[in-house]
């Protein structure tokens, strides 16, 4: 049976049943109790699961991840919420000397299933350190799992797939998207769904293979829809730690081109990573060298400049635009 | 399994009653003449005339987001009042009511909530630093400056204090502990002043610190004292009082102020999710100005056309406020690269050319009608 | 600039006097058996001796690196041994005394400083977590499942309690005080046990704080005591009493244990470039071992006969600690690729494989006598 | 004049040269004083200079960039020192999102001048957290620039233009190479050295160009010597933010052949965006896709294990044999 839920409200969901499947699922974080979350992901889940299960932290990101980690010594699995993507930096050192090492560091004793759902990227008009797209800095944490989603299925499953997975995952949520919606089949079995680590066609193609993910999957999708020109198959990539490299492969030795859209600056951003791996592993299939589409490598703007500075159709077609003059 | 022990609330420091009665305090005297006792009501009524007319521009679209002090005008002219001009001060992005008081235009804090600026104006022209949006960043900045004050041998009767602005739950960061252990350590010249409005969007004070916040002064070793944060007169004195104590070489002090933050925590918020509206109604017989204005009338410091006259005053500047921000200029797309390197940087010059061209293809696109 | 304040230091609460002479204390009352007045001295000398062995075996070059506990052994042994069997401990990476007291083998201890691994043990099978080396991490850590602990329902007179060790120089760290702070607003079941070795690296307490360490904790609501650290009866009987102020739901507790690093900071650092002589002769005479042995031979609860199976004893651990230190097998080269993640990673795999074909490439070259 | 001197002691010459010139400067970060840091490199500069331009500061990283942005915001030149890499990640907030930003939140008004001096790299034997390479988490920040030294000559010069530059500038130390020694001509001019942005050709050739910085160079050049079939040419990469990309496309185009050896991991470490960028510029000129050699995408393994983790003389090799085969 499904329901048509915006992604915000299938994150909801997913975080109910996980908590409804599992009396060891804890949701914590600032302002997640009573108000439900600035973007309201957590509605409802302090009334229905009470304090000790929707816990109102102190403000103070560190804090958050450090006694998560506590908690899920002790056997929980803790979904921490960073209010935004700007305020997640007091937490680095938990998350990257800690959340990211402990299992290795015990070779296996310890197991820290911790999920932090990060709300990112720009275009909603906010000040300072609420739009920004840092997802690469995970990425280069060896030890974390880094996924993000596009639409209402995937963050319904994945986010259950987040709390199930033993490891510790980041799971970025496409902010401007939250209310973009889905049908969900809210019914079916977690198993069922797609592995969180695999990437998705999400339009098949021939000419052209168009990367994206998060926030820029519907702008992707909508510069396929618009390019008459060519056939571009888009791949929302769903996971960017580890990455499918296979569905990518496949695509691009079909292709023989690629683009890769992100919000993050170019400059070492996820995309840096693909197009150095795949150029390696395709390199004599691919007609053109991978062009990536991103933001530039500035601090994000004032928000009445951030129309220009983040990658919009515009730019994608531009960047499709520049792999097929090689 | 949260600590249930109500806190027990503490004395404050309480100079002006809401029923607008002067007390005295054996440890902050205060002398204060009419004129600036009306120059304090002034202040709060433009201050709070800039603040609703910021909310009623959010409401048109005219900003993006406002942080309302409404409930606040006290606690921060009162400090604000209290600074000299050579001071420094390091806030967070509420107080509206300091950056009056140190000459900062409406319009120059409107345009980081109209998304035109990051910033808005020089924090060395105004002894008023940015607006700091991530919490609690500013209270090491805050006490770096002080260290930097010791090192220029600028303490003294009439030395350089510097003052700190943060939340109630700013207090549970990190970087705030860290910022008074170095102050104390290095016995720091700055004040640290805590607007404790009761709210941290939507979590009270129990959520974020077991005893009354003034106290963790102490277990840094330097004094913390609170104060009724919607008194003028009390902000005004202890303030004083702990800038001098900070600029003469005694090091840094904590001041909460307890007030409460009669509005949303901004534009975006909806507190009747997580408050019941008794809270409000209790504290709005405590209201900053309402007690000021009592106090002039019953003291006959101030007569009904002083009144009409600040009144007409802040209508006038409510007026300039819309005008003003309306005309904030939108910045240009080629801003995007401004000074984001002091010096000569080849790599952003290459993607600020390349954008510049990418934006005249479309001039040129447009010019010939293929777009 | 820095502050000169000499700190004025506080009573400490203590049981043993460095004379030997047992003191009561009205709110830390011990009753405690010879025989468990003898257990304590031998965990005493054996925990030392492993450790004197460990820096020989770093002098030695079969460790990379030692941190001694030298001088430390009371407050660790007091405080391990009143640690019960389901509670918790989160250790920094000194913590060798407890380590002995939660059973862990001194060759597990060994095989993190001496690189063959980056843990040692299984931490839920000791009740002891793997040492932290970045400073304070574990404060927030012991926080947190001492929250779990109270999620768990397991509270109560018999309950389980969590302990939090860590350094004076890490109570600097944000850290620390979020972790008072959440443990305080939660009011969970944490001991934080403070080792206060007057040192951190060559950095004594006034540049880490101005006030004596244990008042931290008020400022965050909770109770915070001094005691003598190299008195083993006092680490023992304060540790006790706040595990089960911690295990009965009573909330936090901080325990600052006022002892000396005798030692260097670790086997890298040389403490004569910050450091006198006259101070380690001072705390000579405050030896946390000597004491317990004058004390055992004024009661005449031990002979020589005790003393000398203690030294045996010893010995034969020394020489036991040798030889496992040098059979610890080097972990294999493949073992780089282990446990990154919990469940499967195809990215990890492939570099798994990829570099066992690239090592076994050099094995044939090497047959082929090509390199 | 020239004086033999390693590169940690041209580093402490380097800094007491600025500190003679410039009374702004100061130093700050933990045992920086009496003990003259972990490595000495401050060694003396308490002594001469005195406990106000030479702070030990508490035991709290982000205490130590946050007051030294206030420091800088009073007119000051801090230079801090982390301890070791790994204990960078306390600070990751205040150098993220205010160091980087401040100067661009305040359209300019505000210059921040601090210097983070980080050793970093692997190959001491250490104990975890002093052997990493975290310099990628810096490139990706805008606002930051990020250099690093090779040799005695180069620290000299570069930390007194770090401290010379009004950007904030992270520096990073090869602390494996502390003791490697060179002759520095510590009379000359500063404004006579080489600007810090940009790279270096440490050894000319034809074949293959092997790009490096840190740690690596020395690495990379007897790998040069060692591989008697090819004529390798060996670049120092020296300034990783701004990247010297005219230095690097003018050698590639020449050699048609790129391998990047750095000791982070090579998942999204500044190898990646270095290939990505190059085989865009480079495209037609380029016989093999761009090779990268470093560690594994894992955290950094107990000492008994770094010298297989560590990118070593016979990997770099490796790598440029992959360059051949295509
Ligand atoms: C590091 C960080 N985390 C989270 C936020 C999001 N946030 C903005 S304001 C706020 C509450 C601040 O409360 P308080 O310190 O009491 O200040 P007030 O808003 O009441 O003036 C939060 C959580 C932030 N800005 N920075
Ligand atoms: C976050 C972090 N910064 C710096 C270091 C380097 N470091 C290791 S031990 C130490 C001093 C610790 O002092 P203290 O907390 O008093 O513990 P002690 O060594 O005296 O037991 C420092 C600075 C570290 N391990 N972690
Ligand atoms: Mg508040
Ligand atoms: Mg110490």
């Amino acid at each position: 049976m499904t329901t048509n839920l915006t992604i915000g409200k299938a994150i909801n969901a997913g975080l109910r049943r996980a908590m409804e499947s599992d009396p060891k699922v804890l949701v914590m974080g600032e302002d997640v109790g009573k108000l439900g979350g600035v973007f309201r992901i957590t509605d409802q889940l302090y009334k229905d699961f009470g304090a000790d299960r929707v816990i109102d932290t102190p403000l103070a990101e560190s804090g958050i991840i450090g006694t998560a980690i506590g908690l899920a010594l002790r056997g929980y699995r803790p979904v921490c919420e960073i209010q935004f993507d700007g305020f997640f930096f007091p937490a680095a050192n938990q998350t990257f000397t800690q959340l990211a090492k402990v299992r290795r560091r015990s070779a296996g004793a310890v197991t820290v299933p911790v999920v932090l759902r990060i709300p990112y990227g720009g275009g909603i008009g906010a000040v300072e350190h609420h739009s920004e797209s840092p997802e690469a800095y995970f990425a280069h944490t060896a030890g974390l799992r880094v996924v993000t989603v596009a639409n209402a299925v995937d963050a319904y499953w994945m986010i259950q797939q987040a709390i199930a997975s033993d490891d510790p995952v980041v799971f970025f949520e496409p902010k401007r998207r939250y209310y973009d919606k889905a049908d969900v089949d809210t019914t079916a079995d977690l198993g069922s769904a797609a592995p969180m680590h695999t990437a998705r066609v999400a339009r098949p193609g021939q000419d052209a293979t168009l990367l994206a993910y998060g926030p820029m999957v519907k702008t992707a999708l909508q510069a396929a829809q618009a390019d008459t020109e060519h056939d571009i198959e888009v791949i929302d990539l769903r996971s960017l730690a580890p990455v499918d490299y296979d569905t990518i492969t496949e695509s691009v030795r079909r292709t023989g081109r690629l683009v890769i859209a992100h919000e993050a600056p170019v400059s070492h951003g996820v995309g840096a990573e693909i197009a150095a791996r795949v150029t390696e592993s395709c390199f004599y299939h691919l007609e053109a060298p991978v062009i990536r589409v991103g933001a530039f490598d500035t601090p994000y703007p004032q928000s009445r400049l951030e129309e220009h500075y983040l990658p919009d159709l515009d730019r994608v077609l531009d960047g499709v635009d520049r792999a097929f003059t090689f | 399994m949260s600590n249930n022990t109500a806190q027990k609330q503490p004395e404050l420091v309480q100079l002006l009653t809401p029923e607008g009665e002067l007390r005295r305090h054996p440890d902050y005297p205060i002398d204060i003449s009419a004129e600036e006792m009306r120059g304090l009501y002034r202040d709060l009524v433009l201050v709070r005339r800039v603040d609703t007319e910021a909310v009623a521009l959010q409401r048109q679209g005219e900003l993006g987001l406002w942080a309302s002090l409404l409930g606040q005008e006290a606690a921060q002219i009162g400090s604000g009042r209290a600074l000299r001009p050579g001071d420094m001060a390091f806030p967070s992005y509420r107080e509206h009511g300091v950056a009056w008081c140190r000459g900062i235009r409406p319009r120059q804090l409107l345009s980081m909530f109209r998304g035109v600026s990051n910033g808005g104006w020089d924090p060395h022209e105004y002894g008023f630093h940015l607006y700091s949006i991530v919490i609690a960043s500013q209270t090491l900045h805050a006490t770096g400056y002080a260290m930097g004050v010791q090192r220029d041998g600028a303490l003294g009767a009439d030395g350089t204090a510097v003052i700190c602005y943060f939340g109630d739950g700013a207090t549970s960061q990190g970087d705030t502990s860290e910022a008074f252990n170095f102050a104390a350590v290095n016995n720091a010249p700055v004040v640290f002043f805590c607007q404790n409005n009761q709210w941290a969007i939507s979590e009270p004070p129990e959520r974020q610190a077991r005893v009354p916040l003034y106290r963790r002064a102490a277990g840094f070793g330097f004094p913390g004292v609170r104060i009724d944060g919607n008194d003028v007169l009390a902000s005004l004195a202890v303030t004083r009082a702990a800038l001098q104590h900070a600029r003469e070489g005694q090091g840094p002090m904590l001041i909460e102020a307890f007030t409460y933050r009669m509005g949303a925590h901004t534009t975006n918020d909806d507190p009747s999710r997580y408050r019941v509206s008794a809270e409000l109604e209790e504290w709005r017989s405590k209201d900053p100005i309402e007690r000021v204005r009592t106090h002039l009338t019953n003291e006959g410091i101030a007569d009904d056309a002083f009144f009409a006259e600040v009144d007409a005053e802040a209508e006038s500047i409510g007026e300039r406020v819309r005008r003003e921000c309306r005309e904030l200029p939108d910045p240009d797309p080629l801003d995007i690269f401004h000074e984001v390197y002091a010096e000569p940087n080849g790599h952003i010059d290459r993607q600020r050319a390349d954008f510049a061209d990418y934006l005249a293809s479309f001039e040129d696109a447009d010019a010939e009608g293929v777009r």
